[in-house]
C-alpha cells in the first residue's frame, strides 16, 4: 500500500481525495489546538485588572504590514494551486517560492518584534500578558515555521516537475497554509487590535 | 467538482481585495476609539469574514463536498460553548 | 507492499510493520504489559489502605530501598496513586480499546485491505513508544515520578517546590502525555478517513457493526478533545519551564483555567474509553444471543447522543472546586441528560437477550458482566451528577468506586469479552472457554468485593488520595472493611493470572481456529483466521446489515454480511 | 447518608434526603436492569434447535423508554436546583452572619475572626490557634476561603460541604450549624505528601461560649 500512489489514481471517496479528507480532519485538530491557547488568552485577559493598553506596547503598523504580507503569501499560494490546476506547469513553482519567501519575511519581522519587545523588558515570564502573547504568537510562528519548510519541499518538488500527474501536494500545502493565515487573521484582531 | 477542466477561474483576486480592505477597516477601527464594546464587535465580525473568506474562497469549502465544512466549522460549536463557559466562570 | 509476505524482513514483518493486524497487536502486547503494572502498583497501594506505613514482607524492602526504611515514605503515595491513574487510562485502557482493538478491527470489519494510512498507523504505535519510556524513566528520577494525581491539578503540578515528584518527574509526565496525544490524534484521523472512504462495496453507513460506530465516534472524540488538553499540557510546561504564570495565581494566573482545559478533554475522554467496550459487547451480545440486536438506529444515536453531550458536561468535575455556583446547575442538568443515551444503550442489550438463544461461552458472560457492573458505576455516577450530593461525595471513595465500576466493571469486562472473542481471528488459535469462564467467575466476585465496599466507605465520607486515612477520628472504624478489599484487591489480581495464563498458553497450543468459529455475521469472520496479509483474498461484497442472526431466510441461524441469497442478492 | 456521622447543619437534611431519593430511583433501576437481565439468562438459554426470535426492535418501545427515562431524569435534575442554590448561590447577608476567614496552606487551615469592628482585614482580626476552628450554634456562618499555597479542600462530613480553597480566587461558603459538638475538617484535595494528615478540628458551640472562647483568643493575642 505504501508506494501505490505513484501508479495508481488517488484514492477518493465521493469525489473528495482521501488524503483531502484526512487533511481537513488534521485541521479540525489544529483548530481546537488554538481553541485551547486562544481560550485561555481570553480568559486570562478578563481575568487581569490591569492589561495593559495594547497600542502602547506592540508596535501595531508593522504588525499590520505583517498581516498584509502573510495575506498576499495566501494569494501567490492559491495563484500556484490555479496555476497548476491550469497545466501551467513552468509558471507555478516560482509562485510557491514567492510563498515560502513572504513566509520567511513574515517570520523575520515577527523576530524583529520580538527581541524589539523583550528589550523593552516585556517577556514570557514577567507578566500574563507577556506569556499570553509569546505563547499564541510562537505557537503560530511555529505553525508557519513547519509551513515554510513544506512549502519549500513542495518548491522543490514542483520544480523538479513532482506534480506533472498529480497537483494534490500542492492543493494540500495549500490548505495548511491558508489555514496559517486564517489563524493569523483571528490572532492578529484578538491581540493587536482589540 | 474539482477537475483539471474546470471552466471559470475562481474569484481569487477580488477576494485579496476584500481581505486588504477589511485590515485596513479593521486597523482604522481600532484606533477610532470607539466604546469598546462596540469597537470588540465590529473588529470581531471583521476578523470572522475575513476568515471565512480564506476558508471559503482560498480552501475551497464553497467549491468542495459539504462534508469538508461541517469537518471544519463542527469545532467551532465547541469553541463557542468552552467561551461561554470561560466567561461565566471569571473571577471577581 | 505488493511483494509477497515472506519477502519482509523480520523488521519490516514484526517491528516496523505497516500492517493494520500486527500495529493492533503491538497495542494489544503492550497494553496488557501496562496493565500489569497499573495492576501491580494498586496492589501497593491497597497494601498501604490496609496496613499503612507497615513493612511489607519480602516486597517491601526491594521496592522501597534501605533508606526509607524499607517502608512507604508519605511522599511516595501521591505518586502511586497518579502513576495508577496515569498508567491505567492513557496506557492501557484508552490504547487497548483504540490503539489495539480499533487498529485490528476496522479494517476486517468493513471489508478494508488495511488502513486508509498504514504508514500513519505505524508512525502513531511508534510516537507511543518514547511516551512509554519517558513515563518508566520518570520513576528513576531526583524526586521520583509525578505525585499530584493523574488529573494533575495546578498549583501543586506547576510549583516544584510543593511535592518531591512535582520536579523531573511532572515534566517526564507531561512530555509523555504530549507524546501519547500525537499519538491517539494520529490514529484518530486515520479511523475517520478508513472508516468513511474504505468501507467495502455494499457497506452502508447504517450497515457498519456498533463497534465500529462506536470506534468511528470514539475517534471523533479524541479528535476534537485531545488537541485541548494538549494545549493544556504545554501552558503548563511553559510554566514550569520558562517561568510563565498562566497557572499561578502569584503571576496573575487562574487555577481553575487548568481544570476547565483538563476536563474539555478528560470527560470526552471517559467516553473515549467506553464507547469502543459499549460497540463491541453489542456485537458479542447480539452473536451469542442468536438474535439481531435490538434498536440498532437508536443504539448508534445514542453513541452519537453520548458523544455529543460529552463535550457539554465537563464541568460536573468541578462543582466543588470553587467554581461560579451557576455553571453547577448548567452542568448538573446536561449531566443528568447525558444518562439517557447510555439507558437506552443499556434497555437495548436487555431487549437483545429477551426470546434469544444465549451461548454462555466465555466472552457472552464478560459482555453481560459488562452490562450488569457498568449500570452500577453509571448509576453511581448520577448521585454524584447531584451538586448537592455532590457537594458531600466529591474526592471521596464514592468516586473512586465509580470510576472502577465504569473502567474496570466496563470497559475491563468488554476488554476480557474483546480479548476472548477476537483471539481466534487474531492468532489462529482458541483459547479455553474452561478456564475463561474459571477467570469470569473468580474475578466477577473478587471485582465486586473490591469495589463494591467503596461506595460505603465515600458514604462515609472517606477522602481519595489518603495515605491513611485512619488518622480522621470517623475513618478509624473503616480499617478492617479496607483490609478486606485489600485482600480482595489480592485475589483479583491473582485472577488476572488465569487470563494471561490462557493467553499465553493458547497463543502456542490452543486449538487451531476455523474461519468462523462463533458462526458470526461480520466481516472479520468471513476470511481466514488469522488473516492474510491484505485482510480478504477476494474483495467482499456486502449485502445487508450485521446483526442478521436467526433469519428466516435461511435455516441457520447466522447470515453473513456478504452471504449471496438465492439467484438475485438481496441488496 | 453519612453513615454513622451526625446531622449537624440545616444543609444535612435536605442533601440526605437527596440522596435517598436518588438511592431510591437508582435501586429501583438497578434491580429491574439486574433482575431483568437474570431472569433473561435463566429463561433463554440455548435449546437445542430452536431460534431465537427475528426481531429487529420497536418505535414504540423504544420511545417509550426513552421519553420515561428522559422525563425522569429531567425531573431528578429539576429537583435538586433547590438545595444546591441554598447551599451554595443563596449567601446570607453578612451582617446578621458570623464572618470567618479560613484560610489554608501545607497542612493546615487558619481561621481567622473579624474583631469588634466586625470587619475583616483590619487590625483586630482575631487569628485562632492552627487546626481550630470554632463556629456560633444556630446562627449562618459565612467562611471566605482561601489557600496560599496549593488546592485544598475544605471538607467538613459532619456539616455536609465542601469547596476548593483556590490560590488567588477567594470563595464564598455557608453554612448553619444545628447541634454542638467537636467535628472533623478533613482536607479533601490532593495538597502534597502530607494531605492524609491535613486534618483540623471544628467546634460548634451556642453563640455565648463562642464569644467567650474568642475573647481568650483575642486576649492571648495581645
Ligand atoms: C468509562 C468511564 C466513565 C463513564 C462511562 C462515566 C459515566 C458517567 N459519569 Fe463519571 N467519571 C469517570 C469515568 C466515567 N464516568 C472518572 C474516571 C471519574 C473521576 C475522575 C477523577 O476525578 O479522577 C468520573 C467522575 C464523575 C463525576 C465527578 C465526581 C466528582 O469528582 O465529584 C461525575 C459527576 O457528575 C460523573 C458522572 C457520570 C455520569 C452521570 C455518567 C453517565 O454517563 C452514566 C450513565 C449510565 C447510567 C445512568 C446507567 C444506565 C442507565 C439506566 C439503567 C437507566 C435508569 C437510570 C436512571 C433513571 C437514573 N463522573
Ligand atoms: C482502567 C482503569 C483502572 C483499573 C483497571 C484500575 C484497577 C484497580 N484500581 Fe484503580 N484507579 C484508576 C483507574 C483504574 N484502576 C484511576 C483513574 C484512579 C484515580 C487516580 C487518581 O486519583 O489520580 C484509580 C484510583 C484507585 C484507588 C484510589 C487511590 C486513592 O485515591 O488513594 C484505588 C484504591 O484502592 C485503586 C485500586 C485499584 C485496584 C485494586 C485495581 C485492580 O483492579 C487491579 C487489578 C489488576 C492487577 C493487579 C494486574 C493483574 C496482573 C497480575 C497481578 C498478573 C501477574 C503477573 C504476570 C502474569 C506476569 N485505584
Ligand atoms: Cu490540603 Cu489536601
Ligand atoms: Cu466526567
Amino acid at each position: 500500500m505504501t508506494h501505490t500512489t505513484a501508479t495508481h489514481p488517488t484514492p477518493t471517496w465521493e469525489g473528495i481525495k482521501t488524503v483531502k479528507f484526512a487533511m481537513w480532519l488534521f485541521l479540525a485538530s489544529e483548530i481546537m489546538f488554538f481553541t485551547g491557547l486562544i481560550v485561555a488568552y481570553i480568559a486570562l485577559r478578563y481575568s487581569t485588572p490591569n492589561w495593559p493598553v495594547v497600542r502602547d506596547i506592540l508596535n501595531v503598523p508593522l504588525v499590520a504590514l505583517n498581516t498584509f504580507i502573510l495575506i498576499i503569501s495566501s494569494v501567490t499560494m492559491v495563484t500556484a494551486y490555479d496555476r497548476v490546476e491550469h497545466g501551467d506547469h513552468k509558471g507555478f513553482p516560482n509562485f510557491l517560492l514567492a510563498t515560502a519567501v513572504l513566509g520567511l519575511i513574515f517570520l523575520s519581522i515577527q523576530a524583529i518584534e520580538w527581541t524589539a519587545l523583550m528589550g523593552e523588558g516585556v517577556l514570557p515570564a514577567t507578566s500574563i500578558f507577556g506569556a499570553t502573547f509569546f505563547t499564541l504568537t510562537g505557537f503560530h510562528g511555529l505553525h508557519v515555521t513547519g509551513g515554510v519548510i513544506w512549502v519549500l519541499w513542495a518548491t522543490r518538488k514542483a520544480f523538479r516537475g513532482g506534480y506533472h500527474h498529480d497537483h494534490l501536494g500542492v492543493e494540500l500545502v495549500g490548505l495548511y497554509w491558508h489555514f496559517v493565515d486564517l489563524v493569523w487573521i483571528i490572532l492578529f484582531t484578538i491581540i493587536y487590535l482589540i | 467538482m474539482a477537475t483539471n477542466t474546470r471552466e471559470k477561474r475562481r474569484p481569487y483576486l477580488p477576494v485579496f481585495g476584500a481581505l486588504a480592505v477589511l485590515t485596513a477597516v479593521e486597523v482604522g477601527v481600532a484606533s477610532l476609539g470607539l466604546e469598546q464594546g462596540i469597537r470588540i464587535f465590529l473588529l470581531l465580525s471583521l476578523a470572522a469574514v475575513k476568515a471565512s473568506l480564506v476558508a471559503l474562497f482560498y480552501m475551497h469549502l464553497r467549491y468542495d463536498h459539504r462534508i469538508l465544512a461541517v469537518i471544519g466549522g463542527f469545532p467551532l460549536l465547541l469553541v463557542v460553548f468552552l467561551l461561554l463557559i470561560l466567561m461565566v466562570d471569571r473571577p471577581g | 507492499m505488493h511483494s509477497a509476505e515472506g519477502e519482509l524482513s523480520f523488521w519490516r514483518k514484526y517491528v516496523f510493520s505497516t500492517d493494520h493486524k500486527v500495529i493492533g497487536k503491538q497495542f494489544l502486547f503492550s497494553s496488557l504489559f501496562f496493565f500489569i503494572v497499573g495492576g501491580l502498583l494498586a496492589l501497593l497501594i491497597r497494601t498501604q489502605l490496609a496496613w499503612p506505613w507497615e513493612e511489607i514482607p519480602v516486597v517491601g524492602p526491594l521496592i522501597y530501598g534501605e533508606e526509607s526504611g524499607n517502608i512507604l515514605l508519605p511522599e511516595r503515595y501521591p505518586a502511586l496513586v497518579t502513576m495508577h491513574g496515569t498508567i491505567m487510562i492513557f496506557f492501557f485502557i484508552i490504547p487497548i480499546l483504540s490503539g489495539a482493538f480499533g487498529n485490528f478491527l476496522i479494517p476486517l470489519m468493513i471489508g478494508a485491505k488495511d488502513m486508509a494510512f498504514p504508514r500513519v498507523n505505524m508512525i502513531s504505535y511508534w510516537v507511543m513508544v518514547p511516551a512509554f519510556l519517558v513515563m518508566v524513566a520518570s520513576f528513576f528520577v531526583e524526586g521520583g515520578t509525578a505525585a499530584a494525581g493523574w488529573t494533575s491539578y495546578v498549583p501543586l503540578s506547576a510549583r516544584p517546590d510543593m511535592i518531591p515528584g512535582s520536579g523531573l518527574g511532572q515534566t517526564l509526565w507531561i512530555v509523555s502525555l504530549l507524546l501519547v496525544g500525537t499519538s491517539s490524534t494520529m490514529g484518530a484521523i486515520n479511523y475517520v478517513t478508513t472508516i468513511v472512504t474504505l468501507r467495502a462495496k455494499g457497506m452502508q453507513m447504517f450497515r457498519l457493526p456498533l463497534t465500529i460506530w462506536a470506534l468511528f465516534i470514539t475517534a471523533i472524540l479524541v479528535l476534537l478533545a485531545t488537541p485541548v488538553l494538549t494545549s493544556g499540557l504545554l501552558l503548563l510546561l511553559l510554566d514550569r519551564t520558562i517561568g510563565t504564570h498562566f497557572f499561578l495565581p502569584d503571576g496573575g494566573g487562574q487555577v481553575l483555567l487548568w481544570q476547565h482545559l483538563f476536563w474539555f478533554y478528560s470527560h470526552p475522554a471517559v467516553y473515549i474509553m467506553i464507547l469502543p467496550a459499549m460497540g463491541m459487547a453489542s456485537d458479542i451480545i447480539s452473536c451469542f444471543a442468536r438474535k439481531p440486536l435490538f434498536g440498532y438506529r437508536p443504539m448508534v444515536f445514542s453513541i452519537m447522543g453520548i458523544a455529543g453531550l460529552g463535550f457539554i458536561v465537563w464541568g460536573h468535575h468541578m462543582f466543588q472546586s470553587g467554581m461560579n455556583p451557576v455553571l453547577g446547575i448548567t452542568f448538573m442538568t446536561s449531566t443528568m441528560m447525558i444518562a439517557l443515551p447510555s439507558a437506552i444503550k443499556t434497555f437495548n442489550w436487555l431487549a437483545t437477550l429477551w426470546r434469544g438463544q444465549l451461548h454462555l461461552t466465555a466472552p457472552m458472560l464478560n459482555a453481560l458482566a459488562f452490562v450488569s457492573t457498568f449500570v452500577i458505576g453509571g448509576l453511581s455516577g448520577i448521585y454524584s451528577a447531584a451538586t448537592p450530593v455532590d457537594i458531600f461525595i466529591h474526592d471521596t471513595y464514592w468516586i473512586v468506586g465509580h470510576i472502577h465500576y465504569v473502567l474496570f466493571g466496563g470497559s475491563l469486562f468488554g476488554v476480557f469479552a474483546a480479548i476472548q472473542y477476537w483471539f481466534p481471528k487474531m492468532f489462529g488459535r482458541t483459547m479455553s472457554d474452561r478456564w475463561g469462564k474459571v477467570h469470569f467467575a473468580l474475578t466477577f466476585v473478587t471485582f465486586n468485593c473490591v469495589f463494591f465496599p467503596m461506595f460505603i466507605l465515600g458514604e462515609r465520607g472517606m477522602p481519595r488520595r489518603l495515605a491513611d486515612p485512619y488518622n480522621y477520628n470517623f475513618l478509624a472504624s473503616l480499617q478492617p472493611l479496607n483490609q478486606f478489599m485489600t485482600v480482595s484487591a489480592y485475589a483479583l489480581a491473582l485472577s488476572q493470572i488465569i487470563l494471561f495464563a490462557n493467553f499465553f498458553v493458547s497463543l502456542y497450543r490452543g486449538r487451531a481456529a476455523v474461519a468462523n468459529p462463533w458462526l458470526a455475521n461480520t466481516l472479520e469472520w468471513t476470511t481466514s483466521s488469522p488473516p492474510p496479509l491484505e485482510n480478504f483474498h477476494t474483495a467482499p461484497v456486502v449485502h445487508r446489515g450485521p446483526y442478521e442472526y436467526s433469519s428466516p431466510e435461511v435455516s441457520e441461524d447466522w447470515l453473513p454480511q456478504d452471504r449471496v441469497l438465492g439467484g438475485a442478492a438481496a441488496d | 447518608m453519612g453513615g454513622s456521622l451526625p446531622q449537624v447543619s440545616t444543609f444535612a437534611g435536605p442533601i440526605d434526603s437527596l440522596y435517598n431519593v436518588i438511592l431510591i430511583v437508582t435501586g429501583v433501576a438497578f434491580v429491574l436492569v439486574e433482575g431483568i437481565l437474570i431472569v433473561f439468562l435463566l429463561r433463554y438459554r440455548r435449546r437445542p434447535g430452536q431460534k431465537a426470535a427475528y426481531v429487529h426492535g420497536s418505535r414504540q418501545i423504544e420511545l417509550a423508554w426513552t421519553v420515561g427515562t428522559g422525563f425522569m431524569l429531567f425531573l431528578l435534575a429539576i429537583y435538586q436546583y433547590r438545595s444546591w442554590i441554598d447551599a451554595k448561590l443563596n449567601l446570607p447577608d453578612e451582617s446578621q452572619a458570623q464572618v470567618v476567614r479560613v484560610s489554608s496552606n501545607q497542612f493546615e487551615w487558619n481561621a481567622i475572626y473579624p474583631g469588634a469592628d466586625r470587619q475583616l482585614d483590619t487590625a483586630d482580626d482575631i487569628k485562632a490557634p492552627i487546626n481550630v476552628l470554632h463556629f456560633p450554634l444556630d446562627r449562618p456562618v459565612v467562611i471566605h476561603l482561601e489557600s496560599v499555597d496549593v488546592l485544598h479542600s475544605f471538607f467538613v462530613p459532619a456539616l455536609r460541604i465542601k469547596q476548593d480553597a483556590v490560590p488567588g480566587r477567594p470563595g464564598r461558603l455557608w453554612f448553619q450549624a444545628t447541634q454542638a459538638g467537636e467535628y472533623e475538617v478533613a482536607c479533601a484535595e490532593l495538597c502534597g505528601l502530607g494531605h492524609y494528615r491535613m486534618r483540623a478540628f471544628v467546634t460548634i458551640e451556642p453563640q455565648a461560649e463562642f464569644e467567650t472562647w474568642l475573647a481568650e483568643v483575642a486576649a492571648r493575642q495581645q
